[in-house]
C-alpha cells in the first residue's frame, strides 16, 4: 500500500496527516506536489484539509482546476480511495467528483470543536471497518463545512448509503443542536456510489492519537485502516478481506 | 527617511534606557533582545523561537485588517529565524463589551485573527481577554508567535559576507503602509478613519506559501540573512542588517517588483506592503534560492548585493538616490524622560471598603459571567487551535497551551497574561504578578517557566506620569522575572495608546508570555477535577488584597484599593511544589488563582470536570482576611488550587516543607452537581449548572452571536 | 436557491435593529469586476459568460449567477 | 486603492491558468441585493445609502461602496 497526500498551495494538514499515516500506522505514504502527481504506483490519494489557495472565492474552487485532478479522477475512475479531508472534501465537490456543495457555516463563523458523529453507513472505503450505528468522535475546523444539495439528491444519497457520517449528540441523535455548520440532515460525510471517493469534513488526522483526544479517543485511526485494507470499490462491494 | 526610523516603532528612543534593567541572560538564552525574535535553547538540538507584538492603533482603525496583518507581522519575525511558526496567542482588550463599538471592535478583530491565522495554518492555542472602561478608544491587540527549529540552522536578521546578493521575495511593492509606523506612534484623533493610506491588507494565501518556500529556501543552507520587511520597510530592514552584520549594501530600485505604478524610490524605500521578506544568499546558491520561490509562484528580484564598508547606497534609475551610513539609521539618539508619580494614584488606593453582599453564592455565579472572567469559547473556537497535531492542552483545558514537540517525546507550553487594573494601581507590583501570573500558568500544565516575552502598551511617554507607570512597570517585570530566574527574551514597546481628546490613557499594560519547558508527557496536567473523591488543596497564603480586583469591579463597581503584592520568594516556593507533585504524580488537576480568587478557580475546577466539590474555608491558609468575601475573591498572587487521590496529602506537605511553601487540604471533590463553601456556619452554595450557564453562556450574550 | 444566512444575519441583526424597517429582504453575495479585452461589448460578455461556466466561477448546484458589462470601465460577474 | 489578494489570486490562479487571458484585472467584493419598500427609486437608494453608511455596512477606511436601484425589483450595495 502507497498512498499519496497530495500538497496544494495554501493545503494546512499535509503534514499532519502524512505523520499519522507513516508514524502512528507505519504505511507508505508520500508528500506530492499538486504539478508533479502522477498516480502510477499508488493505491490511494488523500487530498488534505486547509485552505488551498486561501479559499479564495470559494473553498476548493481554485484547486479543482489543478493538473492533479486528472490523476484524482482516474484513480476514482479505477476503484481506488480518492479521500477528501475538510478542504479535500470542497474540493471534490467543487471538481465534482462528490455530488453537493459546502456552503459557508450557518453560524457565519468558523468552528474549530470536537463532534461526535455517527456512522450511517459502512459503504465507504473510510468506513467499511466500522460497524454501522457506531459514534466516534473527532474535531473540526471549518469555515465552509454546511452541505447542501438538492433534496432529491439527499434522498438518493440515503437510499444508496453513501452518507457515511452525521453530527450527532452525547445520545446519538442528529439534533439541531448537535449540527455545527447547518449541513442539510446534519451531513458530515459522504461517498460515491462505489464508496471509494469519500469527503468528509472532520479530520481523521487530528483524532488518531490519545494525547491528542479530550476524550482519550483515537477514532481516527479505525478511518485509515479502513482505507488502506480497502481493495477495489468498482464492484459495489466494499474491499475485500 | 530619518523622521521614521528615528519614531518611537522602530527605535525605542524613550525605552531603551528603562528595557535595559529586564534580566536577559540565562544558561538557555540563544538570541537575547535586539533581533526580531528571542531564541531559546530547549536542547536535543532543539530551539524556540517566540515574540510578541501590539497591533493597537491599526486595529482600532480597521479591526479586520489589523488584526490580521499583527498575525502576519509576527509570523514573519518568527520565520525569519528560520523557525517553523507553530503557535499564535492574542491579548485582547476592549472597553466594556455592551458598547456598540466594543462589538465591533471584537468581532472584527477575531474575525481578522481568525480568517488569517487558519489559513497560514499556524494555531491559535491560547490568549487572553480583558474589558475595562480605559480601552474603549484605544483597544489592545497584542499578539504572539511562538516557532520551533534546529540549533545548527537558525538564520539571523543580518549580512555579514560582502559579494552576497540581497533578494526581495514575496507580494510586490505598493504604496500601502506608508507612513504606517510613524501612524503607529500617535495618539488616535477624530481624523485617523481618514489616514487610509496606513492600513495595510494582509494576504494569508501569500503568507502561507512564503512560510513554506522560506523554509525550504533555507534548507538549501545558502541563505546567510533573513528578515522580514515590517516598520519602514526596505529602509528598516537593510539598514538594521547591514549595521548587525557590519558590513554595507548596494541596491537598486528599479529591481523591486512593484504593484503600482509611477512610485518614487522614497515610497519604494518605505512602503509597507505585506507580505514580503527579504533574503541574503550566497552567490553559489542564488539560483537553487531562485527556484524554490519559482516552484511555489512567488514573485522576487534580486534587488542588490552586500558590501564593504558601512554604507547603504540606493540607486535609482542609475543615480544614486540615497547613501546612509547602516549606524546612523538603526542608532538612534536616546530622550530621557521624566517620570512623576500621578497625583490621582493616592486616592485611588484609599477608599473604603465596599458592604459585603448578603448572597454570597449570589455574588459567585455573578462573578462567573463577569466577561473577564466568563468561558471565551466563543472566541477560540474560532480559531483553529488543532493544526499541527501538536496541542495536547486546549485552549480552556488548563491555564496554559501545551504543545507537544512531534520531533521528540517532550512538549511546551505557552500563555500571555496581564491584569491591567493591578497595574494602574500600582504598576510596579502589578507587572511583577503579569510576570508571576503567566509562569504560574505554565507551571500549572506541568512545565518548567523558561523565557518570557513582553509586550508594553502605554499611553504617551511624554507625559510623566505616563512614563512613570512604564518605569515602575518595568522594576516591577524586572524584579518579579530576576525572582523567578526567566530571562526576557525579547519585547515591543507601544506608546501613545490614548486618546488625544479626553487625554485618557489605557490602563498601562505590559503583556508577559511565557515559554515553558515539559520534559516528559506523562507530567501534561489540566484544570478539571478528575474524579470524586479526590482532595483538594490550596498552595499559597491569601491576604485582603482586594485593590483593582474583579470583585470590587463588576460586583460593587469600583476601581481602586492596593492590589496584591509581589512575593517572587512566595512564588518560587508554591511553583516548585505545584512542580514537582506534578512530577511525582502526586496530582491530577491544577489551576492557578487570578482573576476572581479562590472561588472562581474552585468553581471553573468543578465545572470543567462536571463534579461538585465540598469545601472548608476555614482551612485555607489566609493572613489578615477578616472577611468572607475576601476570603472568596481576594487575587492574592501565589497561588494555586490543585486536586489529588486520596493519600497524597502527606507528599504535599513534605514538598511544602522543602520548599518553604504553605499546602493546606481543603476539602473533596463531590459527585452531586453542588459546589459547597463552608465556614463555620455560613454556607455559600451554588449549582454546578447554573454556575455553567453563568460562565458558559455569557460571553456569547453580550456580544449578540460573536 | 440556497438558504442565505449571511443575508439573513445581516437583515436581522444589522438592519432591523438598527431600525431600517423598508428594508424587506437581504441576500448576500460574491461580485468579481473584471477588466476585459474584448472588441465590443457584447463580445466580452460571452467571454465572461464562457469563463464563468467552464472556470465554475459560481456553482451552479447553490448558486445563479449573472453578468453585466459597463463598456470602457469595469465588468461584473456576480456569483 | 486597497489591495485585494482574493482578486488577485482568482485572477492569476484560476482565471490566467484556465487561458482566459483578455481578463485583465480582477477585483472582488461583496454584493448585497435588498428589497426596498419605498415610495420610488430616487427614495429607496436614498435610504439604502445612509444605511451604508451609518451601520457601517463597509468600513469606509478599505472598501469602497455603490448602490444602485431596479425599480419593482432586486437593489444591490456593494462595498
Ligand atoms: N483571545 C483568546 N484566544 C485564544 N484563547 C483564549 C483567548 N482568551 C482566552 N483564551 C483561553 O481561555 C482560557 C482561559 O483564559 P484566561 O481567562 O486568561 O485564564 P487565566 O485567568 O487562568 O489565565 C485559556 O486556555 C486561554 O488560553
Ligand atoms: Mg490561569
Amino acid at each position: 500500500m502507497r498512498i499519496a497526500v497530495l500538497r496544494f498551495p495554501g493545503s494546512n494538514c499535509e503534514l499532519d496527516t502524512l505523520y499519522v499515516l507513516r508514524r502512528v500506522l507505519g504505511v507508505d505514504a508520500d508528500l506530492v506536489w499538486h504539478e508533479a502527481f502522477d498516480r502510477s504506483g499508488y493505491d490511494a490519494v488523500i487530498l488534505p484539509g486547509g485552505f488551498s489557495y486561501g479559499d479564495y472565492l470559494r473553498a476548493g474552487t481554485i484547486a479543482a482546476h489543478s493538473p492533479a485532478m486528472g490523476e484524482v479522477r482516474s484513480m476514482a475512475d479505477e476503484g481506488k480511495p480518492v479521500i477528501g479531508i475538510c478542504n479535500g472534501f470542497q474540493i471534490l465537490t467543487e471538481a465534482g467528483l462528490l455530488p453537493g456543495a459546502l456552503l459557508r457555516n450557518e453560524g457565519l463563523n468558523f468552528v474549530c470543536r470536537w463532534v461526535s458523529l455517527r456512522v450511517e453507513s459502512n459503504k465507504s472505503a473510510l468506513t467499511w471497518l466500522l460497524p454501522k450505528g457506531a459514534i466516534i468522535r473527532l474535531p473540526i475546523a471549518h469555515a465552509e463545512g454546511r452541505y447542501v444539495n438538492e433534496r432529491r439528491a439527499i434522498k438518493e444519497l440515503w437510499r444508496n448509503g453513501q452518507v457515511i457520517l452525521t453530527y450527532v449528540d452525547e445520545s446519538g441523535k442528529p439534533t439541531p443542536g448537535a449540527n455545527p455548520n447547518g449541513s442539510m440532515d446534519n451531513i458530515a460525510g459522504i461517498c460515491n456510489e462505489w464508496g471509494n471517493v469519500v469527503g468528509l469534513m472532520p479530520h481523521p488526522e487530528r483524532g488518531s492519537e490519545r494525547i491528542l483526544s479530550p476524550f482519550g479517543s483515537e477514532d481516527g485511526l479505525m478511518l485509515f485502516e479502513s482505507m488502506i485494507s480497502f481493495k477495489d470499490g468498482r464492484d459495489g462491494r466494499c474491499g475485500s478481506i | 527617511m530619518l523622521e521614521l526610523m528615528y519614531s518611537e516603532h522602530c527605535s525605542y528612543k524613550s525605552s531603551r534606557p528603562i528595557l535595559k534593567i529586564l534580566p536577559k541572560e540565562g544558561p538557555r538564552v540563544l538570541v537575547g533582545p535586539g533581533y526580531d525574535a528571542g531564541i531559546v535553547d530547549i536542547g536535543n538540538g532543539y530551539v524556540v523561537a517566540f515574540k510578541i507584538e501590539s497591533h493597537n492603533h491599526p486595529s482600532a482603525i480597521d479591526p479586520y485588517n489589523g488584526a490580521a496583518t499583527g498575525i502576519g507581522g509576527i509570523v514573519r519575525d518568527i520565520l525569519c529565524t528560520n523557525c517553523r511558526p507553530v503557535a499564535l496567542l492574542d491579548s485582547l482588550r476592549f472597553g466594556p463589551p455592551r458598547k456598540g463599538r466594543t462589538k465591533w471592535l471584537l468581532k472584527y478583530v477575531v474575525k481578522g485573527i481568525s480568517d488569517y491565522g487558519n489559513r497560514i495554518g499556524v494555531p491559535t492555542v491560547a490568549g487572553e481577554v480583558e474589558f475595562d472602561e480605559s480601552f474603549e478608544t484605544n483597544c489592545l491587540v497584542n499578539v504572539a508567535c511562538v516557532g520551533i527549529g534546529r540549533k545548527d540552522s537558525v538564520v539571523l536578521a543580518r549580512m555579514d559576507r560582502p559579494g552576497d546578493y540581497i533578494v526581495l521575495m514575496g507580494s510586490s511593492t505598493g504604496r500601502d503602509g506608508i507612513h504606517g509606523v510613524t501612524f503607529a506612534s500617535k495618539a488616535i484623533t477624530a481624523e485617523s478613519e481618514e489616514e487610509r493610506p496606513s492600513v495595510q491588507i494582509g494576504d494569508p494565501f501569500m503568507k502561507k506559501v512564503i512560510i513554506e518556500a522560506t523554509l525550504e529556501a533555507v534548507a538549501t543552507g545558502f541563505v546567510t540573512g533573513l528578515k522580514d520587511l515590517g516598520g519602514a520597510g526596505l529602509t528598516c530592514a537593510l539598514s538594521e542588517m547591514a549595521f548587525k552584520g557590519g558590513t554595507g549594501a548596494e541596491v537598486e530600485l528599479d529591481r523591486v517588483h512593484l504593484r503600482e505604478e509611477g512610485m518614487t524610490p522614497y515610497e519604494i524605500m518605505l512602503s509597507e506592503s505585506q507580505e514580503r521578506m527579504l533574503f541574503v544568499v550566497k552567490p553559489e546558491g542564488l539560483e537553487g534560492v531562485l527556484e524554490v520561490f519559482r516552484r511555489w509562484g512567488l514573485p522576487h528580484s534580486v534587488i542588490g548585493r552586500v558590501t564593504e564598508g558601512e554604507e547603504v547606497v540606493v540607486r535609482y534609475g542609475g543615480e544614486v538616490v540615497a547613501r546612509l551610513p547602516a549606524r546612523l539609521l538603526a542608532d538612534a539618539p536616546i530622550v530621557r524622560r521624566r517620570a512623576r508619580r500621578p497625583r490621582w494614584l493616592a486616592k485611588m488606593l484609599r477608599i473604603p471598603k465596599p458592604k459585603e453582599p448578603k448572597d454570597l453564592g449570589r455574588a459567585l455565579a455573578r462573578m462567573l459571567s463577569s466577561p473577564n472572567i466568563a468561558s471565551k469559547e466563543p472566541i477560540y473556537s474560532q480559531y483553529d487551535h488543532e493544526v499541527g497535531i501538536r496541542t495536547v492542552v486546549k485552549p480552556g483545558d488548563g491555564d496554559a497551551a501545551v504543545l507537544r514537540l512531534l520531533e521528540d517525546p517532550r512538549a511546551i507550553a505557552v500563555k500571555a497574561d496581564c491584569n491591567s487594573r493591578h497595574c494602574l494601581l500600582d504598576p510596579f507590583n502589578g507587572h511583577a504578578g503579569a510576570a508571576a501570573e503567566s509562569a504560574r500558568n505554565v507551571v500549572a500544565v506541568g512545565a518548567e517557566p523558561i523565557a518570557a516575552v513582553d509586550c508594553c502598551n502605554f499611553g504617551n511617554p511624554e507625559r510623566p506620569e505616563v512614563f512613570w507607570q512604564f518605569s515602575e512597570g518595568i522594576k516591577g517585570l524586572s524584579f518579579m522575572l530576576r525572582g523567578l530566574g526567566i530571562p526576557c527574551v525579547g519585547g515591543n514597546v507601544s506608546f501613545y495608546n490614548e486618546d488625544e481628546r479626553s487625554g485618557r490613557a489605557v490602563n498601562p499594560t505590559t503583556v508577559v508570555v511565557m515559554l515553558g519547558l515539559i520534559e516528559d508527557l506523562d507530567w501534561v496536567t489540566t484544570m478539571a477535577f478528575k474524579e470524586h473523591g479526590d482532595e483538594i488543596f490550596a498552595i499559597g497564603r491569601t491576604y485582603p488584597e482586594m485593590g483593582g480586583s474583579e470583585y470590587y469591579h463588576w460586583i460593587h463597581g469600583i476601581c481602586g484599593g492596593r492590589p496584591p503584592r509581589a512575593r517572587p520568594e512566595r512564588e518560587r516556593a508554591s511553583m516548585a511544589v505545584v512542580k514537582e507533585a506534578i512530577r511525582e504524580g502526586l496530582i491530577d488537576a491544577a489551576h492557578d488563582c487570578s482573576k476572581g480568587g479562590l472561588a472562581v478557580a474552585l468553581a471553573i475546577m468543578a465545572l470543567k470536570g462536571g463534579l461538585g466539590a465540598d469545601v472548608d474555608l476555614k482551612r485555607v491558609p489566609r493572613s489578615g482576611v477578616g472577611r468572607l468575601d475576601e476570603l472568596l475573591f481576594s487575587e492574592s498572587y501565589a497561588r494555586f488550587i490543585v486536586s489529588a487521590r486520596p493519600g497524597a496529602a502527606r507528599g504535599l506537605k513534605a514538598l511544602a516543607r522543602r520548599h518553604g511553601a504553605i499546602v493546606s487540604k481543603l476539602g473533596r471533590v463531590v459527585d452531586s452537581p453542588d459546589l459547597s463553601l463552608r465556614f463555620g456556619e455560613r454556607v455559600v452554595r451554588c449549582g454546578i449548572g447554573e454556575l455553567g450557564r453563568a460562565w458558559g453562556e455569557s460571553m456569547r450574550r453580550y456580544l449578540g452571536e460573536l | 436557491m440556497a438558504k442565505d444566512p449571511e443575508g439573513e444575519t445581516i437583515e436581522r441583526d444589522l438592519i432591523h435593529r438598527g431600525g431600517y424597517d423598508s428594508i424587506r429582504a437581504v441576500r448576500s453575495g460574491k461580485y468579481l469586476r473584471m477588466l476585459v479585452k474584448a472588441e465590443d461589448p457584447g463580445r466580452a460578455k460571452e467571454i465572461v459568460m464562457r469563463m464563468c461556466n467552464e472556470l465554475r466561477l459560481f456553482n451552479p448546484v447553490v448558486h445563479s449567477c449573472s453578468v453585466s458589462v459597463k463598456s470602457g470601465g469595469g465588468k461584473g460577474g456576480r456569483g
